[in-house]
Protein backbone atom coordinates (compact mmCIF):
# COMPACT_ATOMS: atom_id res chain seq x y z
CA UNK A 1 0.00 0.00 0.00
CA UNK A 2 2.05 2.63 -1.28
CA UNK A 3 1.24 6.33 -1.07
CA UNK A 4 2.67 9.58 -1.91
CA UNK A 5 5.09 8.22 -4.26
CA UNK A 6 6.78 10.47 -6.20
CA UNK A 7 6.53 10.44 -10.14
CA UNK A 8 7.49 12.33 -12.80
CA UNK A 9 5.40 11.01 -15.62
CA UNK A 10 2.49 9.08 -15.91
CA UNK A 11 1.37 6.83 -18.79
CA UNK A 12 -1.14 4.24 -20.53
CA UNK A 13 -0.77 2.19 -23.90
CA UNK A 14 -3.91 1.15 -25.21
CA UNK A 15 -3.34 -1.81 -27.94
CA UNK A 16 -6.62 -2.43 -30.24
CA UNK A 17 -8.08 -4.66 -32.41
CA UNK A 18 -9.22 -2.67 -35.40
CA UNK A 19 -12.98 -3.19 -34.47
CA UNK A 20 -14.42 -0.08 -34.84
CA UNK A 21 -16.73 -0.39 -32.18
CA UNK A 22 -13.61 -0.36 -29.76
CA UNK A 23 -12.00 3.14 -30.98
CA UNK A 24 -15.20 5.05 -28.79
CA UNK A 25 -13.01 3.18 -25.65
CA UNK A 26 -9.98 4.34 -26.90
CA UNK A 27 -12.36 8.01 -26.65
CA UNK A 28 -13.05 7.45 -22.89
CA UNK A 29 -9.29 6.57 -21.66
CA UNK A 30 -8.17 9.81 -23.49
CA UNK A 31 -10.90 11.91 -21.80
CA UNK A 32 -10.06 10.00 -18.34
CA UNK A 33 -6.50 11.01 -18.65
CA UNK A 34 -7.26 14.49 -20.24
CA UNK A 35 -9.38 15.06 -17.21
CA UNK A 36 -6.45 13.93 -14.84
CA UNK A 37 -4.41 16.62 -17.02
CA UNK A 38 -6.85 19.67 -16.87
CA UNK A 39 -10.60 19.85 -15.40
CA UNK A 40 -11.36 22.44 -18.51
CA UNK A 41 -13.89 20.22 -20.13
CA UNK A 42 -13.50 22.34 -23.44
CA UNK A 43 -9.46 21.04 -23.27
CA UNK A 44 -11.15 17.14 -22.14
CA UNK A 45 -13.35 17.54 -25.32
CA UNK A 46 -10.48 18.49 -28.10
CA UNK A 47 -8.50 15.46 -26.42
CA UNK A 48 -11.30 13.27 -26.92
CA UNK A 49 -11.97 14.20 -30.38
CA UNK A 50 -8.41 14.25 -31.51
CA UNK A 51 -7.36 10.71 -30.31
CA UNK A 52 -10.69 9.11 -31.40
CA UNK A 53 -10.33 10.94 -34.83
CA UNK A 54 -6.71 9.58 -35.36
CA UNK A 55 -7.81 6.04 -33.87
CA UNK A 56 -10.71 6.01 -36.64
CA UNK A 57 -8.36 7.02 -39.14
CA UNK A 58 -5.91 4.32 -38.33
CA UNK A 59 -8.49 1.86 -37.45
CA UNK A 60 -10.60 2.58 -41.08
CA UNK A 61 -7.41 2.35 -43.31
CA UNK A 62 -6.89 -1.61 -43.48
CA UNK A 63 -8.58 -5.14 -42.92
CA UNK A 64 -9.33 -6.31 -39.63
CA UNK A 65 -6.65 -8.51 -40.13
CA UNK A 66 -3.81 -5.70 -40.43
CA UNK A 67 -2.75 -6.14 -36.17
CA UNK A 68 -3.45 -3.81 -33.68
CA UNK A 69 -3.83 -0.12 -33.38
CA UNK A 70 -1.63 1.34 -30.35
CA UNK A 71 -2.33 4.51 -28.67
CA UNK A 72 0.05 5.75 -26.36
CA UNK A 73 -0.84 8.49 -23.71
CA UNK A 74 1.79 10.39 -21.74
CA UNK A 75 1.16 13.02 -19.45
CA UNK A 76 4.11 15.12 -17.88
CA UNK A 77 4.71 18.37 -18.79
CA UNK A 78 3.03 17.96 -21.98
CA UNK A 79 0.05 15.40 -23.03
CA UNK A 80 1.47 13.63 -25.64
CA UNK A 81 -0.42 11.16 -27.33
CA UNK A 82 0.78 8.95 -29.86
CA UNK A 83 -1.33 6.46 -32.44
CA UNK A 84 0.40 3.62 -34.22
CA UNK A 85 -0.30 1.09 -36.49
CA UNK A 86 1.22 -1.33 -38.72
CA UNK A 87 1.39 -0.68 -42.53
CA UNK A 88 0.71 2.38 -44.10
CA UNK A 89 -1.32 4.92 -44.40
CA UNK A 90 -3.45 7.32 -46.88
CA UNK A 91 -2.83 10.49 -46.27
CA UNK A 92 -4.32 11.91 -49.28
CA UNK A 93 -7.52 12.42 -50.21
CA UNK A 94 -7.96 8.97 -52.28
CA UNK A 95 -11.76 9.92 -53.25
CA UNK A 96 -13.24 11.69 -56.04
CA UNK A 97 -14.28 14.30 -54.11
CA UNK A 98 -16.65 16.88 -55.36
CA UNK A 99 -16.54 19.74 -52.53
CA UNK A 100 -13.46 21.12 -52.37
CA UNK A 101 -10.75 21.07 -49.71
CA UNK A 102 -12.27 18.22 -47.83
CA UNK A 103 -10.83 14.95 -46.92
CA UNK A 104 -10.83 12.77 -43.85
CA UNK A 105 -7.49 14.02 -42.84
CA UNK A 106 -8.60 17.58 -42.70
CA UNK A 107 -9.89 17.57 -39.15
CA UNK A 108 -7.41 16.18 -37.81
CA UNK A 109 -4.83 18.60 -39.35
CA UNK A 110 -7.31 21.58 -38.36
CA UNK A 111 -7.28 20.36 -34.62
CA UNK A 112 -3.45 20.01 -34.29
CA UNK A 113 -1.19 22.13 -34.85
CA UNK A 114 1.88 20.04 -34.63
CA UNK A 115 0.50 16.93 -35.86
CA UNK A 116 3.52 14.26 -36.98
CA UNK A 117 3.26 11.69 -39.47
CA UNK A 118 6.00 9.07 -39.34
CA UNK A 119 6.94 6.34 -41.06
CA UNK A 120 9.63 3.26 -39.61
CA UNK A 121 9.98 0.39 -41.48
CA UNK A 122 6.40 -0.89 -41.90
CA UNK A 123 4.64 1.26 -38.60
CA UNK A 124 3.44 4.64 -38.90
CA UNK A 125 2.96 6.69 -35.70
CA UNK A 126 0.58 10.00 -35.44
CA UNK A 127 1.76 11.92 -32.67
CA UNK A 128 0.18 14.68 -31.38
CA UNK A 129 0.39 17.14 -28.22
CA UNK A 130 -0.95 19.59 -25.63
CA UNK A 131 0.76 21.88 -22.90
CA UNK A 132 -0.54 20.79 -19.61
CA UNK A 133 -0.19 23.03 -16.42
CA UNK A 134 0.76 21.08 -13.28
CA UNK A 135 -0.73 17.37 -12.89
CA UNK A 136 -2.64 16.61 -9.84
CA UNK B 1 -27.83 19.08 -17.78
CA UNK B 2 -27.09 18.45 -21.10
CA UNK B 3 -23.62 17.89 -20.18
CA UNK B 4 -25.07 14.81 -17.94
CA UNK B 5 -27.22 13.28 -20.45
CA UNK B 6 -24.32 13.09 -22.97
CA UNK B 7 -21.89 12.15 -20.56
CA UNK B 8 -24.02 9.15 -18.96
CA UNK B 9 -25.11 7.93 -22.58
CA UNK B 10 -21.13 8.18 -23.60
CA UNK B 11 -20.55 5.76 -19.98
CA UNK B 12 -23.86 3.61 -20.89
CA UNK B 13 -22.27 2.69 -24.26
CA UNK B 14 -25.58 4.17 -26.17
CA UNK B 15 -24.23 4.23 -30.08
CA UNK B 16 -26.75 5.72 -32.50
CA UNK B 17 -30.37 6.18 -32.55
CA UNK B 18 -32.20 7.23 -35.15
CA UNK B 19 -35.79 8.57 -35.56
CA UNK B 20 -37.38 9.72 -39.00
CA UNK B 21 -40.41 12.39 -39.14
CA UNK B 22 -42.24 13.46 -41.98
CA UNK B 23 -43.74 17.03 -42.30
CA UNK B 24 -44.52 19.41 -45.26
CA UNK B 25 -42.98 17.35 -47.26
CA UNK B 26 -39.38 17.26 -45.44
CA UNK B 27 -38.06 14.37 -44.18
CA UNK B 28 -36.48 15.23 -40.62
CA UNK B 29 -34.41 12.89 -39.20
CA UNK B 30 -33.66 12.99 -35.52
CA UNK B 31 -29.98 11.55 -34.45
CA UNK B 32 -29.27 10.82 -30.86
CA UNK B 33 -25.84 9.61 -29.51
CA UNK B 34 -22.13 9.19 -31.09
CA UNK B 35 -21.70 9.64 -35.20
CA UNK B 36 -18.22 7.73 -35.55
CA UNK B 37 -16.32 4.97 -37.56
CA UNK B 38 -18.67 2.94 -35.36
CA UNK B 39 -22.24 4.09 -36.32
CA UNK B 40 -21.77 5.67 -39.03
CA UNK B 41 -22.34 3.27 -41.37
CA UNK B 42 -26.15 2.87 -39.99
CA UNK B 43 -27.03 7.02 -40.38
CA UNK B 44 -25.60 6.34 -44.11
CA UNK B 45 -27.94 2.81 -44.56
CA UNK B 46 -30.51 5.33 -43.35
CA UNK B 47 -29.92 8.23 -45.67
CA UNK B 48 -29.62 5.46 -48.75
CA UNK B 49 -32.84 3.83 -47.66
CA UNK B 50 -34.75 7.45 -47.77
CA UNK B 51 -33.08 8.81 -51.14
CA UNK B 52 -34.13 5.28 -52.10
CA UNK B 53 -38.04 5.87 -51.14
CA UNK B 54 -37.86 9.01 -52.95
CA UNK B 55 -37.81 11.53 -50.03
CA UNK B 56 -34.52 14.00 -51.73
CA UNK B 57 -35.68 17.03 -48.90
CA UNK B 58 -34.09 15.70 -45.83
CA UNK B 59 -33.48 17.78 -42.99
CA UNK B 60 -30.65 16.33 -40.44
CA UNK B 61 -31.59 16.84 -36.91
CA UNK B 62 -28.20 16.98 -35.26
CA UNK B 63 -29.06 18.29 -31.43
CA UNK B 64 -29.13 15.69 -29.11
CA UNK B 65 -25.64 14.28 -31.26
CA UNK B 66 -22.69 13.69 -28.37
CA UNK B 67 -19.95 13.02 -31.14
CA UNK B 68 -18.90 13.79 -34.14
CA UNK B 69 -16.03 12.75 -35.92
CA UNK B 70 -14.83 12.42 -39.90
CA UNK B 71 -16.54 9.52 -40.72
CA UNK B 72 -19.82 10.84 -39.80
CA UNK B 73 -18.89 14.36 -41.71
CA UNK B 74 -18.06 11.85 -44.45
CA UNK B 75 -21.56 10.18 -44.54
CA UNK B 76 -23.45 13.17 -44.38
CA UNK B 77 -21.65 14.76 -47.07
CA UNK B 78 -22.06 11.67 -49.23
CA UNK B 79 -25.92 12.39 -48.03
CA UNK B 80 -26.04 15.74 -49.36
CA UNK B 81 -24.29 14.38 -52.96
CA UNK B 82 -27.11 12.02 -53.08
CA UNK B 83 -29.70 14.46 -53.05
CA UNK B 84 -28.52 16.63 -55.04
CA UNK B 85 -28.24 13.88 -57.70
CA UNK B 86 -32.08 13.99 -57.45
CA UNK B 87 -32.23 18.19 -56.73
CA UNK B 88 -33.18 17.35 -53.41
CA UNK B 89 -31.56 19.48 -50.30
CA UNK B 90 -30.12 18.28 -47.20
CA UNK B 91 -30.14 20.67 -44.17
CA UNK B 92 -28.63 20.27 -40.76
CA UNK B 93 -29.95 21.32 -37.64
CA UNK B 94 -27.34 21.53 -34.75
CA UNK B 95 -26.59 24.61 -32.04
CA UNK B 96 -24.05 23.16 -30.30
CA UNK B 97 -20.54 24.45 -30.63
CA UNK B 98 -18.12 21.56 -29.92
CA UNK B 99 -20.22 20.17 -33.03
CA UNK B 100 -20.57 23.67 -34.99
CA UNK B 101 -16.47 23.86 -34.49
CA UNK B 102 -15.97 20.85 -36.15
CA UNK B 103 -17.81 21.73 -39.33
CA UNK B 104 -15.60 25.02 -39.66
CA UNK B 105 -12.32 23.62 -38.84
CA UNK B 106 -12.93 20.87 -41.91
CA UNK B 107 -14.50 23.70 -44.13
CA UNK B 108 -17.95 22.49 -44.18
CA UNK B 109 -19.76 24.94 -42.65
CA UNK B 110 -20.32 26.24 -45.96
CA UNK B 111 -20.89 23.73 -47.23
CA UNK B 112 -24.21 23.15 -45.27
CA UNK B 113 -26.93 25.26 -44.22
CA UNK B 114 -27.13 24.65 -40.78
CA UNK B 115 -29.96 25.83 -38.70
CA UNK B 116 -30.28 26.35 -34.76
CA UNK B 117 -33.67 24.62 -34.24
CA UNK B 118 -36.26 22.72 -35.57
CA UNK B 119 -38.37 25.85 -36.02
CA UNK B 120 -35.64 27.53 -37.54
CA UNK B 121 -35.00 24.81 -40.22
CA UNK B 122 -39.05 24.43 -41.26
CA UNK B 123 -39.36 27.88 -41.34
CA UNK B 124 -36.83 28.73 -43.97
CA UNK B 125 -37.46 26.17 -45.86
CA UNK C 1 -14.82 3.09 -44.76
CA UNK C 2 -14.86 -0.60 -43.63
CA UNK C 3 -18.66 -1.72 -42.36
CA UNK C 4 -20.56 -5.14 -41.19
CA UNK C 5 -16.79 -6.81 -41.27
CA UNK C 6 -17.36 -10.31 -39.71
CA UNK C 7 -15.36 -10.91 -36.65
CA UNK C 8 -14.74 -13.80 -34.17
CA UNK C 9 -13.78 -12.04 -31.76
CA UNK C 10 -12.57 -8.34 -30.59
CA UNK C 11 -9.32 -7.75 -28.65
CA UNK C 12 -8.17 -4.47 -25.78
CA UNK C 13 -5.01 -4.50 -24.33
CA UNK C 14 -4.08 -1.58 -21.86
CA UNK C 15 -0.87 -0.97 -20.13
CA UNK C 16 -0.31 1.22 -17.26
CA UNK C 17 2.60 2.82 -15.63
CA UNK C 18 2.42 1.78 -11.67
CA UNK C 19 0.59 4.67 -10.81
CA UNK C 20 -2.90 4.27 -8.88
CA UNK C 21 -4.43 7.20 -10.27
CA UNK C 22 -4.31 4.79 -13.42
CA UNK C 23 -6.08 1.98 -12.34
CA UNK C 24 -9.76 4.10 -12.22
CA UNK C 25 -9.31 4.33 -15.87
CA UNK C 26 -8.59 0.67 -16.33
CA UNK C 27 -12.10 -0.20 -14.61
CA UNK C 28 -13.77 2.66 -17.02
CA UNK C 29 -12.09 0.32 -20.12
CA UNK C 30 -13.02 -3.21 -18.26
CA UNK C 31 -16.67 -1.82 -17.67
CA UNK C 32 -16.51 -0.52 -20.93
CA UNK C 33 -15.97 -3.91 -22.64
CA UNK C 34 -17.94 -5.78 -20.40
CA UNK C 35 -21.18 -3.73 -21.69
CA UNK C 36 -20.45 -4.69 -25.27
CA UNK C 37 -21.06 -7.92 -24.04
CA UNK C 38 -23.46 -7.70 -21.61
CA UNK C 39 -25.93 -4.82 -21.17
CA UNK C 40 -26.96 -6.26 -17.54
CA UNK C 41 -25.26 -3.63 -14.96
CA UNK C 42 -24.84 -6.46 -12.76
CA UNK C 43 -22.33 -8.04 -14.71
CA UNK C 44 -20.81 -4.96 -15.13
CA UNK C 45 -20.23 -4.08 -11.90
CA UNK C 46 -18.82 -7.33 -11.54
CA UNK C 47 -15.98 -7.03 -14.38
CA UNK C 48 -15.44 -3.43 -13.38
CA UNK C 49 -14.52 -4.31 -9.28
CA UNK C 50 -12.15 -7.77 -10.46
CA UNK C 51 -10.15 -6.03 -12.82
CA UNK C 52 -10.29 -3.03 -11.11
CA UNK C 53 -8.87 -5.13 -7.59
CA UNK C 54 -6.57 -6.83 -9.87
CA UNK C 55 -4.75 -4.39 -11.04
CA UNK C 56 -4.66 -2.27 -7.62
CA UNK C 57 -2.97 -5.68 -6.58
CA UNK C 58 -0.46 -5.47 -8.94
CA UNK C 59 -0.06 -1.79 -9.21
CA UNK C 60 0.31 -1.82 -5.34
CA UNK C 61 2.77 -4.65 -4.98
CA UNK C 62 5.57 -2.85 -5.91
CA UNK C 63 7.73 0.23 -6.83
CA UNK C 64 6.49 2.62 -9.76
CA UNK C 65 9.82 1.84 -11.12
CA UNK C 66 9.34 -1.79 -11.88
CA UNK C 67 7.00 -1.73 -14.98
CA UNK C 68 3.80 -0.97 -16.39
CA UNK C 69 1.13 -3.43 -15.30
CA UNK C 70 -0.69 -4.73 -18.43
CA UNK C 71 -4.31 -5.89 -19.15
CA UNK C 72 -5.76 -7.76 -21.50
CA UNK C 73 -9.29 -8.04 -22.75
CA UNK C 74 -10.41 -10.40 -24.92
CA UNK C 75 -14.01 -10.89 -26.22
CA UNK C 76 -15.38 -14.05 -27.89
CA UNK C 77 -17.54 -16.61 -26.19
CA UNK C 78 -15.90 -15.68 -22.56
CA UNK C 79 -14.75 -12.14 -21.56
CA UNK C 80 -11.08 -13.14 -20.83
CA UNK C 81 -8.67 -10.63 -18.59
CA UNK C 82 -5.33 -11.23 -18.16
CA UNK C 83 -3.35 -8.88 -16.06
CA UNK C 84 -0.07 -9.32 -16.32
CA UNK C 85 3.29 -7.15 -14.30
CA UNK C 86 7.11 -8.15 -14.12
CA UNK C 87 8.09 -9.25 -10.61
CA UNK C 88 6.83 -11.61 -8.34
CA UNK C 89 4.02 -11.02 -6.14
CA UNK C 90 3.04 -11.82 -2.82
CA UNK C 91 0.15 -14.17 -2.94
CA UNK C 92 -0.30 -14.86 0.99
CA UNK C 93 -1.23 -12.43 3.77
CA UNK C 94 1.90 -10.56 4.46
CA UNK C 95 0.81 -8.09 7.30
CA UNK C 96 0.33 -9.80 10.77
CA UNK C 97 -3.73 -9.81 10.71
CA UNK C 98 -5.44 -9.61 13.96
CA UNK C 99 -8.84 -10.11 11.78
CA UNK C 100 -8.70 -13.84 10.84
CA UNK C 101 -9.25 -15.23 6.83
CA UNK C 102 -9.36 -11.94 5.58
CA UNK C 103 -6.25 -10.54 2.96
CA UNK C 104 -5.91 -8.55 -0.17
CA UNK C 105 -6.77 -11.16 -2.08
CA UNK C 106 -9.77 -12.41 -0.58
CA UNK C 107 -12.01 -10.40 -2.64
CA UNK C 108 -10.51 -11.25 -6.26
CA UNK C 109 -10.45 -15.11 -4.81
CA UNK C 110 -14.35 -14.67 -3.53
CA UNK C 111 -15.19 -12.29 -6.76
CA UNK C 112 -13.70 -14.68 -9.64
CA UNK C 113 -14.12 -18.66 -9.24
CA UNK C 114 -11.27 -19.52 -11.70
CA UNK C 115 -8.68 -16.80 -10.70
CA UNK C 116 -5.56 -18.30 -12.12
CA UNK C 117 -1.98 -17.00 -11.28
CA UNK C 118 0.92 -18.24 -13.34
CA UNK C 119 4.57 -17.15 -13.04
CA UNK C 120 6.43 -17.08 -16.47
CA UNK C 121 9.76 -15.95 -15.56
CA UNK C 122 10.27 -12.78 -14.61
CA UNK C 123 6.71 -12.06 -15.04
CA UNK C 124 3.25 -12.83 -13.08
CA UNK C 125 -0.32 -13.03 -15.08
CA UNK C 126 -3.58 -13.12 -13.17
CA UNK C 127 -6.51 -14.70 -15.49
CA UNK C 128 -10.05 -14.26 -15.44
CA UNK C 129 -12.74 -14.98 -17.57
CA UNK C 130 -16.96 -15.19 -17.69
CA UNK C 131 -19.21 -17.01 -19.87
CA UNK C 132 -20.84 -14.11 -22.06
CA UNK C 133 -24.00 -14.56 -25.04
CA UNK C 134 -24.01 -13.49 -28.37
CA UNK C 135 -21.33 -10.54 -28.39
CA UNK C 136 -23.29 -7.12 -30.72
CA UNK D 1 -31.00 8.28 -10.52
CA UNK D 2 -28.61 7.30 -8.28
CA UNK D 3 -27.31 5.18 -10.85
CA UNK D 4 -26.66 8.41 -12.86
CA UNK D 5 -25.23 9.88 -10.62
CA UNK D 6 -22.59 7.66 -9.70
CA UNK D 7 -21.66 7.10 -13.55
CA UNK D 8 -21.35 10.61 -14.54
CA UNK D 9 -18.91 11.33 -11.32
CA UNK D 10 -16.95 8.47 -12.37
CA UNK D 11 -16.56 9.73 -16.06
CA UNK D 12 -15.66 12.69 -14.37
CA UNK D 13 -13.14 11.60 -12.38
CA UNK D 14 -14.35 13.19 -9.15
CA UNK D 15 -12.65 10.57 -6.89
CA UNK D 16 -12.92 10.89 -3.21
CA UNK D 17 -15.30 13.35 -0.93
CA UNK D 18 -14.75 13.28 2.74
CA UNK D 19 -17.32 15.49 5.21
CA UNK D 20 -17.14 15.14 8.69
CA UNK D 21 -19.88 16.20 11.14
CA UNK D 22 -19.93 15.81 15.36
CA UNK D 23 -23.27 14.35 16.88
CA UNK D 24 -23.68 12.87 19.94
CA UNK D 25 -20.36 12.28 20.50
CA UNK D 26 -19.86 10.32 17.65
CA UNK D 27 -17.90 11.51 14.99
CA UNK D 28 -19.70 10.99 11.30
CA UNK D 29 -17.58 10.87 8.21
CA UNK D 30 -19.95 11.03 5.05
CA UNK D 31 -17.69 9.55 1.88
CA UNK D 32 -18.19 10.16 -1.56
CA UNK D 33 -17.21 8.83 -4.78
CA UNK D 34 -14.98 5.77 -5.17
CA UNK D 35 -12.39 4.10 -2.26
CA UNK D 36 -9.55 2.97 -4.44
CA UNK D 37 -5.85 2.36 -4.44
CA UNK D 38 -5.44 5.74 -5.36
CA UNK D 39 -7.88 7.63 -3.05
CA UNK D 40 -7.76 4.97 0.04
CA UNK D 41 -5.08 6.81 1.71
CA UNK D 42 -6.74 9.72 2.30
CA UNK D 43 -9.12 8.29 3.68
CA UNK D 44 -7.05 6.28 5.88
CA UNK D 45 -5.17 9.86 6.60
CA UNK D 46 -8.83 11.12 7.80
CA UNK D 47 -9.44 8.62 10.33
CA UNK D 48 -5.43 8.90 11.73
CA UNK D 49 -6.20 12.78 11.95
CA UNK D 50 -9.56 11.88 13.90
CA UNK D 51 -7.98 9.10 16.10
CA UNK D 52 -5.13 11.42 16.66
CA UNK D 53 -7.66 14.28 17.99
CA UNK D 54 -9.13 11.80 20.48
CA UNK D 55 -12.15 11.04 18.55
CA UNK D 56 -12.45 7.14 19.06
CA UNK D 57 -16.08 7.10 17.94
CA UNK D 58 -16.41 6.80 14.38
CA UNK D 59 -19.82 6.42 11.84
CA UNK D 60 -18.34 5.68 8.12
CA UNK D 61 -21.20 7.34 6.54
CA UNK D 62 -20.72 4.86 2.84
CA UNK D 63 -24.24 6.06 1.26
CA UNK D 64 -22.79 8.07 -1.81
CA UNK D 65 -19.63 5.43 -2.39
CA UNK D 66 -19.35 4.45 -5.78
CA UNK D 67 -16.70 1.92 -5.47
CA UNK D 68 -14.67 0.02 -2.96
CA UNK D 69 -11.98 -2.02 -3.69
CA UNK D 70 -9.52 -4.18 -1.02
CA UNK D 71 -7.39 -0.97 -0.70
CA UNK D 72 -10.78 0.64 1.28
CA UNK D 73 -11.02 -2.26 2.82
CA UNK D 74 -7.71 -2.09 4.41
CA UNK D 75 -8.22 1.11 5.37
CA UNK D 76 -11.45 0.51 7.26
CA UNK D 77 -10.27 -2.63 8.94
CA UNK D 78 -6.93 -0.44 10.14
CA UNK D 79 -9.59 2.06 11.22
CA UNK D 80 -11.29 -0.01 13.41
CA UNK D 81 -8.27 -1.66 14.72
CA UNK D 82 -7.02 1.51 15.72
CA UNK D 83 -10.32 2.93 17.42
CA UNK D 84 -10.67 -0.52 19.09
CA UNK D 85 -7.07 0.24 20.90
CA UNK D 86 -8.56 3.32 22.50
CA UNK D 87 -11.80 1.22 23.46
CA UNK D 88 -13.65 3.17 20.51
CA UNK D 89 -15.99 2.21 18.04
CA UNK D 90 -16.09 2.12 14.32
CA UNK D 91 -19.86 1.40 12.73
CA UNK D 92 -20.64 1.50 9.14
CA UNK D 93 -23.93 2.89 7.27
CA UNK D 94 -24.20 1.21 3.66
CA UNK D 95 -27.23 0.32 2.03
CA UNK D 96 -25.95 -0.83 -1.31
CA UNK D 97 -26.15 -3.85 -2.61
CA UNK D 98 -23.10 -3.89 -4.57
CA UNK D 99 -20.82 -2.46 -1.47
CA UNK D 100 -22.76 -5.25 0.97
CA UNK D 101 -21.75 -7.95 -1.39
CA UNK D 102 -17.98 -6.86 -1.11
CA UNK D 103 -18.04 -7.18 3.12
CA UNK D 104 -19.43 -10.32 2.66
CA UNK D 105 -17.54 -12.05 0.23
CA UNK D 106 -13.95 -10.76 2.16
CA UNK D 107 -15.74 -11.70 5.18
CA UNK D 108 -15.91 -8.57 6.90
CA UNK D 109 -19.76 -7.91 6.91
CA UNK D 110 -18.90 -10.20 10.57
CA UNK D 111 -16.52 -7.53 11.75
CA UNK D 112 -17.98 -4.66 11.48
CA UNK D 113 -21.28 -3.49 12.38
CA UNK D 114 -23.20 -1.91 9.24
CA UNK D 115 -26.33 0.29 9.42
CA UNK D 116 -28.67 0.63 6.88
CA UNK D 117 -29.23 4.51 7.26
CA UNK D 118 -28.01 7.25 9.67
CA UNK D 119 -30.61 7.51 11.63
CA UNK D 120 -30.56 4.08 12.25
CA UNK D 121 -26.90 4.02 13.21
CA UNK D 122 -27.23 7.16 15.53
CA UNK D 123 -30.46 5.34 17.24
CA UNK D 124 -28.63 2.03 18.05
CA UNK D 125 -25.80 3.60 19.15
N1 LIG E 1 -13.28 14.38 -42.81
C1 LIG E 1 -13.97 14.82 -43.85
N2 LIG E 1 -14.18 16.11 -43.91
C2 LIG E 1 -14.85 16.56 -44.91
N3 LIG E 1 -15.37 15.85 -45.88
C3 LIG E 1 -15.18 14.58 -45.87
C4 LIG E 1 -14.50 13.97 -44.85
N4 LIG E 1 -14.50 12.65 -45.08
C5 LIG E 1 -15.14 12.45 -46.20
N5 LIG E 1 -15.54 13.60 -46.71
C6 LIG E 1 -16.31 13.82 -47.93
O1 LIG E 1 -17.39 12.90 -47.90
C7 LIG E 1 -17.59 12.39 -49.19
C8 LIG E 1 -18.11 10.99 -49.04
O2 LIG E 1 -17.09 10.12 -48.59
P1 LIG E 1 -17.39 8.68 -48.13
O3 LIG E 1 -17.67 8.68 -46.67
O4 LIG E 1 -16.27 7.81 -48.54
O5 LIG E 1 -18.79 8.34 -48.77
P2 LIG E 1 -19.38 7.69 -50.08
O6 LIG E 1 -19.11 6.21 -49.98
O7 LIG E 1 -20.82 8.02 -49.95
O8 LIG E 1 -18.71 8.35 -51.24
C9 LIG E 1 -16.26 12.49 -49.93
O9 LIG E 1 -16.45 12.87 -51.26
C10 LIG E 1 -15.50 13.59 -49.19
O10 LIG E 1 -15.48 14.79 -49.91
N1 LIG F 1 -8.84 -7.14 1.01
C1 LIG F 1 -8.91 -7.16 2.33
N2 LIG F 1 -9.92 -7.78 2.87
C2 LIG F 1 -10.04 -7.81 4.15
N3 LIG F 1 -9.18 -7.27 5.02
C3 LIG F 1 -8.15 -6.66 4.54
C4 LIG F 1 -7.95 -6.54 3.18
N4 LIG F 1 -6.83 -5.81 3.00
C5 LIG F 1 -6.36 -5.53 4.19
N5 LIG F 1 -7.14 -6.04 5.14
C6 LIG F 1 -7.00 -5.92 6.58
O1 LIG F 1 -6.73 -4.59 6.86
C7 LIG F 1 -5.76 -4.48 7.85
C8 LIG F 1 -4.98 -3.22 7.61
O2 LIG F 1 -4.16 -3.36 6.49
P1 LIG F 1 -3.39 -2.13 5.82
O3 LIG F 1 -4.27 -1.54 4.79
O4 LIG F 1 -2.10 -2.62 5.32
O5 LIG F 1 -3.35 -1.07 6.97
P2 LIG F 1 -2.40 -0.62 8.13
O6 LIG F 1 -1.22 0.07 7.51
O7 LIG F 1 -3.29 0.33 8.88
O8 LIG F 1 -2.04 -1.84 8.92
C9 LIG F 1 -4.94 -5.77 7.80
O9 LIG F 1 -4.63 -6.20 9.09
C10 LIG F 1 -5.85 -6.76 7.10
O10 LIG F 1 -6.38 -7.69 8.02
Amino acid sequence: MRRGVTRTSTGITVSIARDPALVRTVRLIAAAVARRASPDEEFVEEVRLAVGEACALMVGESASDAGPVTVRLALDTRLCVDVVAAGPVAMADSFDSDVDGVEPWALLRGLIDDLSIERDGDSTTLSMSWPVSAVA
Amino acid sequence: MTVFVRRVSRELGVDLSLETRHEGGQTIIEVGGEIDVYTAPKLRDKITELVGNGEYNLVIDMEKVDFLDSTGLGVLVGGLKKVRAHDGSMRLICNQERLLKIFRITGLAKVFVIHGSQADALAER
